[in-house]
């Protein structure tokens, strides 16, 4: 039942924090809280109560039998690690829109369902149910998007939509054929991958499943919502997506293919190492070239994504632990870099990296907040973005050596685009606008959990490696059993 | 006993010919009571009763009651919506008589009630539309009549020709290979897909929408669809062996998917983008019946009851607002009233089959369908289909969230307010947990 | 039971027919279809079914058509009007008259039942017993709700008959 | 009645449908629009008498009833309908009702 | 005591060297202390001085044999592999470690003074910075395990970019910073790529077992892991042909350059080697390659630093110069003799730095070669120390300490190639030269100030800057002691070399001064050299040329003064194809602003314009817009189709029940 609560607690949350705000608009951000805090408490409920084993706890309940699904959640190290990042990332975006006040409650129950879908999505094993979450993450996003963002708001939020369920549509086929393939019709993941599949449809509901949590994750060419949406989003909206919703598309590709389809996984894996490579470079150098800064740091996501889709393909255990790593790491770093820039757009109203500049003197505080992340975006050692990027870079050279420079030239190319980023805000004198008042407390505290957590993980990635351990375990197994 | 499943009809045209009798100097609350009575009662006997088959030609089957029963229901829902003000006082008891229509057509095992159920619904049909006795009302009625009429001949022609061949008028004697009895099943066909709004039968059904009040639309897209659509099932099994069914069936639902949605793409009047949007839907059903899929009664009755609470908020929603509802008109609903605005959405959100709201799972019933049967070339039309449908629903939601609104005076009266939250209760409930309706939809088979 | 007869009726009646959907006139057009209306019960008696026929003369050219006369007593009959329907006729028909032949050729392309004996006779007059014996007896709760029917169509007449102004939404 | 003989009827009885069709299609006049579904309707009930006599049945006479209805309700709703259509627009010309479009 | 299940021991009092620089860092670098311009001072120099207290301890266990070796620090399990972090203390990490803290210790000390009068959360910054350098250094030199070392490394790297960028208006010192990163970068990835394979070989990253298992290495594996050491020790270590960034990088403050950009972190790299060196030695190509390139270096550095006008980037290409003779030793097979040169040439290095930033500060003339001008006037003391800096690096023979690590140097190098001895004589000439040259400069008299003492400018000539530059000077004048021990230390003997090798290479720094001598009062070559520091200067704003072709003299100096061009070289090959094609993949000009990402758009499009051609074949648009565009029009088409006239309706239906008639004929045919 907690792991239901996980889900239903952040979802009601949202809809108290509506009515609530009814009659007080400042109410909604305390149920909010209050909701999300309790998702955390059952999140630690569930450690507690972990059971020995491959997963920590399941939970199967009817749901439509006569329809072949039920209920099925379950947790593990990987899907944990995954749902505390979004619980944290919730809170954080609700105290960092603490003091909104263009229609608040509905932005605090948009954060909260925006939660409550991906931990759907963190704990279904039930392929209908994963699809269901899988859509239903759209809706609260694309009101983010659409309701708070900036400029073209509505194309950009339209596009991320048409981007997104489209790609959702090929999760969703494969969804029913599975469903209908066996002998009584059953949508348990876990079944299905007793029973196995045959090889070739594995390679075709593969592809199914891998176009949806490839858009989602994204990898070029399927990126292209991506910046648009970035961009357009309120800076919540970009920390959400850049921190949960790309993440549930990593998740994906982690979870799903090596536990459904590991034939299939064994043929289409060097073809998805390609695309990760091409997308780790091209991300890379087309963030080289943005002037907005928010679409500098979108691709940066791009890049660092398409590092992730290379892990998870390398299928060795170092690729797929960096992959894993990556994860959380890009989670805390691109979030805080949205949050620093959306933090400088709201003083000065502009994102544009030759109208900004001089932090330093005037914003000692932005200025070494984005020089740590700045850092973490280049893989410093030191962050956890690097441990992910040096396992993913090692697992590579096991693999094959060309996509180990490859992951190597992105590092140098990151450089180019991350001092582009850091030294056009930070350093110089600004053309247009100069950013006078600095970080405040309220922005602060968030930046600092960021911090602490790329710097905690990158120092101590003890407790992540122990969680990741068991998902990667049983891809690496379910890939070598595969192999011919 | 013989006659129980007949109760539910005798209840309706009883109370269809009280409500006309007493119209005329009856308040309008009395009548419509007496309506919504006549209604409840029959959904009652309806879902309660255990009747068989009581004559060649009616059956009292599970589906039949199944479809009556849901009949019944968009008679309360085009009840509901009746605006107090301008409704004529022979409204209820038209569209009693539509009910009784629909209904008799899902329960139809006969050429002859058939054909009177059908043209039961079209005329109480037009009857309703010419209602408000405007010029686009009138129009619309009018071109219906024109076509309702040649639709009717044409599927007389096809029992006729059936009947010919055969010598029988129930279902039974159609699986026949006789040449003459293709001929028929293709003008029979022509017949109910005319009904049914399958492209290139379906110019009607956009008019309806925007020319007609919206409980001719609530009637003309569910009640009339619910019967059609039992009525195809139940000839499915019997049509000959020829293939001019399957055959016929997939072209006319490819032609509406692909024609519905590209017509809906840039339709700037909310109703008339619901009109286009429910021939795609139809044609997502003809899709289904096609496929000749193992489970196709259970995907084509889900289908409808999930596609009916969407269409009936949507439209409710937009006859509440009492202006054109348009996509400069919706402007900023949402912030403007916020139920309102709430209920369109989901609702639109519904139609387009994202989750949460129970036309997730019609979308799902539909892939799934297709995608047992193999028919993979229907799947990929009916998922384009979908893509599509994503723009133009997000479309009009989009336009409900803009800031930059236009005023709405009138706030939902109570009761109007009460429609809009049971058809957003039914949406997301059934939406969250769609077992129960399955179940339902699994035992009322044909 | 005189299929000859029958034959020719039908084709008179299919002859007016078509003078019917040709006429420029109203009137003529009407007249034309008391014709056919009339041949036609001809052609049912001598199929033997006598009740039809005796329908068909009494409510369908009897009571139907005379609500139409009424009607176009009421229509302009000049010959300025007279000109500009011919004017009408003359142009549009080719479409129309194409896609009907189109739906024609294949309902003609059909043949009597293969392997049936052409030249045998069958069938027999159905008397208008029987047909009360079914109409009353199974079909009884089918002419009930046929009764619907006129009932919807008479609540929509009396309602567009009444005078007022338009209502609703428009 | 021999077999060529019904077949006759039979499609006789389909060439009146058509030329009804073909009626409603091809003119403008609203009247003549429906006097032209009238004959259209003649088809099938021609049809249906037909084919009861060749059957037998006295199905064929009862379908031919029904129809008989549904003639006289749409000609009562049909002539309701024109001549309220014939305060606001030209009752020959039934294309100038065309305001519900695209 | 146990902590975290860490069992801490005396050893892990190793962890305090870095850590207080570190302490410092983040005293210094968190905003929310509120310090006085004081306190900011004293905190740096306890950062900066601190971690040689606990270094001199450790280190001197050391020196007395008793190491104290790996301190483990904690254990990661990354699925069937331990990554075992720790902290080792051997004579390499001692020698080198003690270096780093002599000479930050009195880096820091110095800007103490130096630094007087900046704004103070720069300064702060300045402190901060430097703080994490020193432990960035420090970290990488007691490393054990290759990711500390790594971390160390790029620790470094950052700290550099933000202290070279430190003057945050200065378009230059940011570009100059950037390159820098970028360049030392790509040598990171080197290191980085070499330090996983290792790892792959040794499943485990500690240092004592990842040099036997790479010196273990088969499969080919070994030359490559030596190379790409090798490769991230040259881009590191500024040598050719990475060598661009580090000239440039003189637009940081003097202490900056002082401290990374020649005593420590350039040196790094051959740091690096000295570690690994077991994995280099034990393939000879990879060590021939360093050798020549190492050889190569020291006399282009050292010719490329004869013709500079710019103090620092004399002392710059001076660095390049000095650490390509610590190549060409380890490229030979003498790490030794290499670690006790960058013991030397830290020394006397920094001290040239500081007491060239001595003199130079607040000149109008900023960093300038003529700068220096008038400084045994104004400034005697550091005059006398940069003088003996100087002499040092020139190597003046017996009596400087430079003369005893390069001999040292020397003598291995004859033993394995003589023609590398040559050219490594060669560039010691041109090192006295170019040394004999500054100190020329230097003992002119400033033709800018007639009254000698006067303008002496003492307002920081205090003992944070005279006891830096006094213990420095005398270091670099008698560290020849230390180059014996050092080398005995690190087990190993100064090589005997013939005599006449010893004579030649004594004299070699003779013929040094004369050539300075000749060069500063030989009118036609001082002329040259004027004429070409004209041009370079008109030119520097303008790159073309627009004077008259010169003599082959002054061509020569002018190519030398501008490193030969290297650099513009590397941006038409490099830079300008990256600008190129970022430009392309954006759209700049008439492209298609990121291309890839509008294929799904322009796929969607091809399958739309092949189904809708016929249609409507007069359309060509590339974008989503366009393609939204085409359905649109589509819906235009097909909306007409609903003309709202009954008769054409009913013509539709006709049509639609004729098809279906057709059908059923069609499929009932026999």
């Amino acid at each position: 039942m907690a792991l239901i609560a996980l889900i239903l607690l952040p979802f009601l949350g949202g809809i108290f924090a509506l009515i609530a705000g009814k009659a007080e608009p400042t109410a909604a951000r305390i149920v909010a809280v209050v909701f999300l805090f309790c998702g955390v408490l059952a999140l630690a409920w569930t450690y507690q109560h972990a059971e020995a084993g491959r997963w920590m706890m399941m939970t199967r309940e009817p749901w439509a039998p006569a329809m072949g699904m039920s209920i099925i959640l379950a947790i593990d190290g990987l899907s944990f690690i995954m749902v505390a990042l979004s619980l944290a990332l919730g809170l954080l975006t609700v105290v960092l829109s603490w003091n909104a006040t263009d229609r608040a409650p509905l932005l605090h129950a948009t954060l909260c369902w925006t939660v409550a879908a991906s931990n759907g999505v963190f704990l279904a094993f039930d392929l209908v149910l994963l699809a269901f979450f899988w859509e239903l993450m759209l809706v609260p996003s694309f009101l983010l998007i659409a309701i708070w963002g900036h400029g073209d708001r509505e194309a950009a939020a339209i596009k991320f939509l048409i981007y997104n369920a489209i790609a959702g549509l090929g999760l969703l086929a494969a969804v029913f054929w599975i469903g209908a393939s066996g002998p009584t019709v059953s949508f348990d993941a876990f079944e299905v991958a007793e029973r196995g599949l045959p090889p070739t449809a594995q390679i075709w509901l593969l592809l199914g499943f891998a176009l949806a949590f490839m858009v989602k994750l994204p990898v070029p060419p399927f990126h292209a919502w991506l910046p648009d949406a970035h961009t357009q989003a309120p800076t919540v909206g970009s920390i959400l997506l850049a921190g949960l919703l790309l993440k549930t598309g990593a998740y994906g590709l982690f979870r799903f293919p090596t536990l459904l389809f590991p034939q299939g996984m064994e043929v289409l894996a060097p073809y998805g190492l390609i695309l990760g490579a091409f997308g780790t470079i091209y991300g890379a150098l087309v963030a080289c070239g943005q002037t907005d800064a928010k679409r500098l740091v979108a691709y940066t996501s791009v890049a660092h994504m398409s590092v992730v889709l290379m892990g998870i393909c390398g299928g060795v255990h170092f690729s797929l632990m960096g992959a894993g790593i990556i994860m959380v790491a890009h989670a805390f770093s691109a979030s805080a870099l949205f949050l620093l820039i959306g933090a400088v757009y709201d003083r000065v109203h502009t994102r544009d990296l030759r109208e900004l500049g001089g932090l330093q003197r005037s914003a000692p505080r932005f200025a070494a907040a984005f020089a740590l992340f700045f850092s973490a975006t280049l893989a410093m050692p030191g962050t956890a973005n690097f441990l992910g990027e040096a396992l993913v870079i090692t697992g590579m050279f096991q693999v094959n050596w060309l996509y180990a420079s490859i992951t190597l030239v992105s590092l140098v190319v990151s450089v180019v685009y991350g001092t582009r980023l850091f030294q056009r805000i930070v350093f110089g004198t600004p053309r247009k606008a100069q950013v006078t008042v600095d970080l405040s407390f309220r922005e602060l505290g968030p930046v600092v959990v960021l911090a602490i957590g790329t710097l905690l993980f990158g120092v101590l990635p003890q407790f992540l490696m122990t969680g990741l351990d068991p998902a990667v375990n049983s891809a690496v197994e379910a890939l070598r059993a595969a192999t011919p | 006993m013989a006659t129980m499943g007949l109760e539910p009809l005798a209840v309706l045209g009883l109370a269809a010919v009280i409500a006309m009798a007493i119209s005329p100097r009856a308040s309008d609350g009395t009548t419509r009571s007496i309506a919504a009575l006549g209604l409840i009662a029959a959904l009652i006997l309806a879902a309660g009763s255990q009747g068989a088959l009581t004559s060649a030609l009616l059956t009292g089957d599970a589906a039949a009651r199944f479809g009556t029963g849901l009949c019944c229901l968009s008679g309360l829902a085009a009840l509901a919506i009746l605006r107090p003000a301008s409704a004529p006082r022979e409204a209820p008891a038209l569209i009693l008589l539509a009910t009784l229509g629909a209904s008799v057509l899902s329960g139809a095992a006969h050429a002859a009630t058939l054909f009177v159920g059908l043209e039961l619904v079209t005329l109480a049909l037009i009857a309703l539309t010419v209602l408000p006795r405007s010029a686009p009302a009138l129009e619309a009625g009018y071109k219906l009549l024109i076509l309702g009429g040649i639709g009717a001949a044409t599927l007389l022609m096809g029992l006729a020709f059936a009947f010919a061949a055969t010598g029988e008028l129930t279902f039974a004697a159609w699986s026949s290979t006789d040449r003459l009895v293709a001929l028929g099943a293709a003008l029979l066909l022509a017949g109910l897909a005319f009904k049914f709004s399958l492209v290139p039968f379906h110019m009607w059904t956009p008019d309806i929408f925007s020319g007609a009040p919206a409980a001719a639309a609530i009637v003309a897209g569910v009640a009339s669809k619910v019967g059609v659509a039992i009525v195809l099932l139940r000839l499915q099994p019997q049509m000959p062996a020829t293939g001019i069914w399957q055959t016929g069936l997939a072209a006319l639902g490819i032609a509406s998917v692909v024609l519905g949605n590209l017509q809906a793409l840039r339709q700037p009047s909310l109703p008339r983008m619901l009109g286009f949007s429910s021939i795609a839907h139809s044609g997502y059903l003809a899709l289904i019946l096609a496929s000749g899929a193992a489970d196709t009664a259970q995907a084509v009755l889900f289908y409808i009851a999930t596609y009916a609470p969407a269409l009936f908020a949507a439209l409710a929603a937009a006859a509440i607002l009492d202006r054109d509802a348009n996509l400069t008109g919706l402007r900023g609903l949402v912030w403007a009233q916020p139920l309102t605005g709430a209920v369109l959405t989901l609702a639109l959100l519904s139609l387009a089959g994202l989750p949460l709201a129970v036309g997730f799972w019609a979308k799902f019933q539909l892939f799934s369908a297709l995608a047992q049967a193999g028919t993979y070339g229907l799947l990929a039309v009916a998922i384009l289909g979908s893509a599509a449908g994503l723009y133009f629903y997000l479309r009009f939601t989009v336009t409900l969230f803009r800031r930059d609104g236009v005023d709405f005076p009138r706030p939902p009266h109570w009761q109007e307010a009460a429609v809009l939250l049971a058809a957003a209760a039914t949406i997301v409930g059934l939406g969250v947990y769609p077992g129960p309706l399955y179940a339902l939809v699994t035992a009322s088979l044909p | 039971m005189n299929a000859t007869f029958a034959l020719w009726a039908g084709s008179l009646a299919l002859i007016s027919a078509l003078l019917v959907v040709t006429r420029a006139s109203v009137v003529h057009a009407l007249i034309w279809l008391l014709v056919t209306l009339l041949s036609l019960s001809a052609s049912f008696f001598a199929l033997g079914a006598s009740f039809a026929g005796a329908a068909q003369i009494l409510i369908y050219a009897g009571a139907i058509l005379a609500v139409f006369v009424f009607v176009v007593m009421t229509v302009d009959a000049s010959p300025k009007a007279l000109e500009q329907e011919r004017a009408r006729l003359g142009r549009a028909w080719v479409p129309p008259a194409l896609v009907a032949a189109l739906v024609l050729v294949p309902l003609f392309a059909w043949r009597g039942a293969p392997g049936a004996d052409t030249a045998a006779p069958m069938g027999a007059a159905v008397s208008a017993t029987d047909l009360g014996m079914l109409l009353f007896g199974p079909w009884a709760a089918v002419v009930e709700i046929a009764s619907g029917l006129l009932l919807a169509a008479l609540m929509g007449a009396r309602h567009l008959g009444r005078r007022g102004k338009p209502e609703g939404r428009g | 009645m021999t077999e060529d003989s019904f077949t006759a009827l039979m499609l006789l009885s389909t060439a009146l449908f058509v030329v009804g069709l073909f009626g409603v299609l091809a003119r403008r006049s609203i009247l003549i629009q429906l006097l032209s579904l009238e004959v259209a309707l003649a088809g099938p009930s021609l049809a249906f008498i037909t084919a009861g006599a060749r059957h037998a049945d006295a199905g064929g006479q009862a379908m031919f009833v029904m129809i008989l209805i549904l003639a006289a309700a749409e000609v009562a709703l049909g002539l309701a309908l024109y001549l309220r259509l014939r305060r606001t627009a030209d009752g020959t010309d039934s294309d100038s009702l065309s305001s519900l479009r695209h | 005591m146990e902590v975290f299940g860490l069992v801490l021991t005396y050893n892990h009092l190793l962890l305090t060297i870095p850590s207080i620089a570190l302490a410092g860092f983040v005293m210094l670098g968190l905003d929310p202390f509120r310090l006085r311009d004081f306190e900011v001072r004293a905190l740096a120099l306890i950062g900066g001085v601190g971690p040689l207290i606990p270094m001199l301890v450790f280190a001197n266990a050391c020196f007395h044999g008793q190491c104290t070796g790996m301190v483990p620090i904690f254990t990661l399990k990354v699925g069937e592999s331990t990554v075992a972090l720790a902290l080792q203390m051997d004579p390499l990490a001692a020698l080198v470690g003690l270096t780093v803290c002599v000479i930050g210790a009195a880096v820091i000390l110095f800007s103490v003074a130096y630094m007087q009068g900046t704004a103070l959360p720069d300064l702060r910054r300045f402190f901060a910075l430097m703080h994490l350098f020193l432990a960035g250094m420090l970290t990488m030199v007691l490393a054990g395990d290759s990711i500390v070392l790594f971390l160390g490394w790029e620790l470094m790297g950052l700290c550099s970019y933000l202290l070279i960028a430190y003057n945050t208006t200065s378009a230059e010192a940011i570009r100059a910073g950037r390159k820098a990163f970028i360049m030392t970068r790509v040598a990171d990835a080197f290191l980085l790529a070499a330090l996983l394979l290792l790892f792959l070989e040794a499943n485990s990253v500690r240092l004592d077992h990842l040099i036997p298992a790479g010196v273990a290495a088969q499969d080919g594996m070994r030359p490559i892991i030596a190379a790409l050491l090798l490769g991230g020790a040259i881009g590191k270590s500024a040598q050719v042909p990475m060598h661009t960034w580090l000239p440039s990088a003189m637009a940081g403050p003097t202490p900056v350059s002082a401290l990374l950009h020649s005593a420590t972190m350039v040196a790094a790299g051959a740091v690096l080697l000295m570690r690994f060196s077991p994995i280099i030695q034990a393939e000879p190509v990879v060590m021939a390659i360093g050798a020549g390139l190492g050889a190569l270096t020291a006399i282009f550095g050292a010719a490329a630093a004869l013709f500079q006008q710019d103090i620092k980037r004399l002392l710059a290409y001076s660095s390049i110069s000095q650490i390509g003779y610590m190549m060409l030793a380890i490229g030979v097979g003498a790490p030794e003799a290499a670690a006790a040169h960058f013991v030397v040439h830290a020394i006397f290095k920094s001290l040239l730095f500081l007491s060239a930033g001595h003199i130079t500060h607040h000149s109008p003339r900023g960093t300038d070669i003529m700068a220096m001008r008038g400084a045994s006037q104004r400034n005697p003391l550091a005059f006398l120390a940069f003088s003996a800096g100087a002499a040092s690096l020139a190597g003046l023979p017996v009596i400087t300490g430079g003369w005893w690590s390069k001999e040292a140097m020397l003598g291995a190098v004859w033993g394995v190639e003589p023609a590398l001895w040559t050219v490594a004589v060669l560039a010691a000439v041109l090192t006295a030269a170019y040394a004999t040259r500054a100190v020329l400069i230097a003992a002119m008299p400033d033709p800018g100030s007639h009254d000698g003492h006067a303008d002496h400018d003492d307002s920081h000539d205090t003992g944070y800057t005279l006891v830096p530059l006094a213990f420095l000077g005398f270091g670099a004048l008698l560290a020849g002691g230390l180059v014996e021990p050092i080398m005995h230390l690190l087990g190993a003997h100064v090589p005997h070399a013939p005599l006449f090798t010893i004579l030649v290479a004594s004299i070699a720094p003779l013929v040094g001064v004369a050539i300075a001598f000749a060069l500063a009062y030989v009118p036609a070559l001082a002329n040259g050299l004027q004429r070409a520091r004209d041009i370079a200067r008109r030119t520097r704003r303008r790159p073309r040329r627009q004077d008259k072709p010169a003599g082959f003299w002054v061509r020569i100096a002018l190519a030398f003064s501008r490193g030969l061009r290297i650099d513009t070289l590397y941006q038409i090959v490099f830079v300008w194809p990256f600008v190129k094609l970022v430009r392309w993949l954006n759209g700049y000009g008439r492209g298609v602003a990121d291309p890839a990402g509008n294929l799904p758009a322009m796929a969607a499009l091809r399958l739309q314009r092949a189904i809708t051609a016929p249609f409507a074949p007069d359309w060509i648009d590339r974008t989503w817009t366009a393609f939204g565009g085409r359905i649109l029009a589509l819906w235009a088409a097909l909306r007409r189709l609903q003309t709202g006239r009954a008769r054409d309706h009913g013509l539709y239906m006709a049509a639609g029940t004729a098809g279906l008639l057709l059908l059923a004929w069609g499929l009932t045919w026999h």
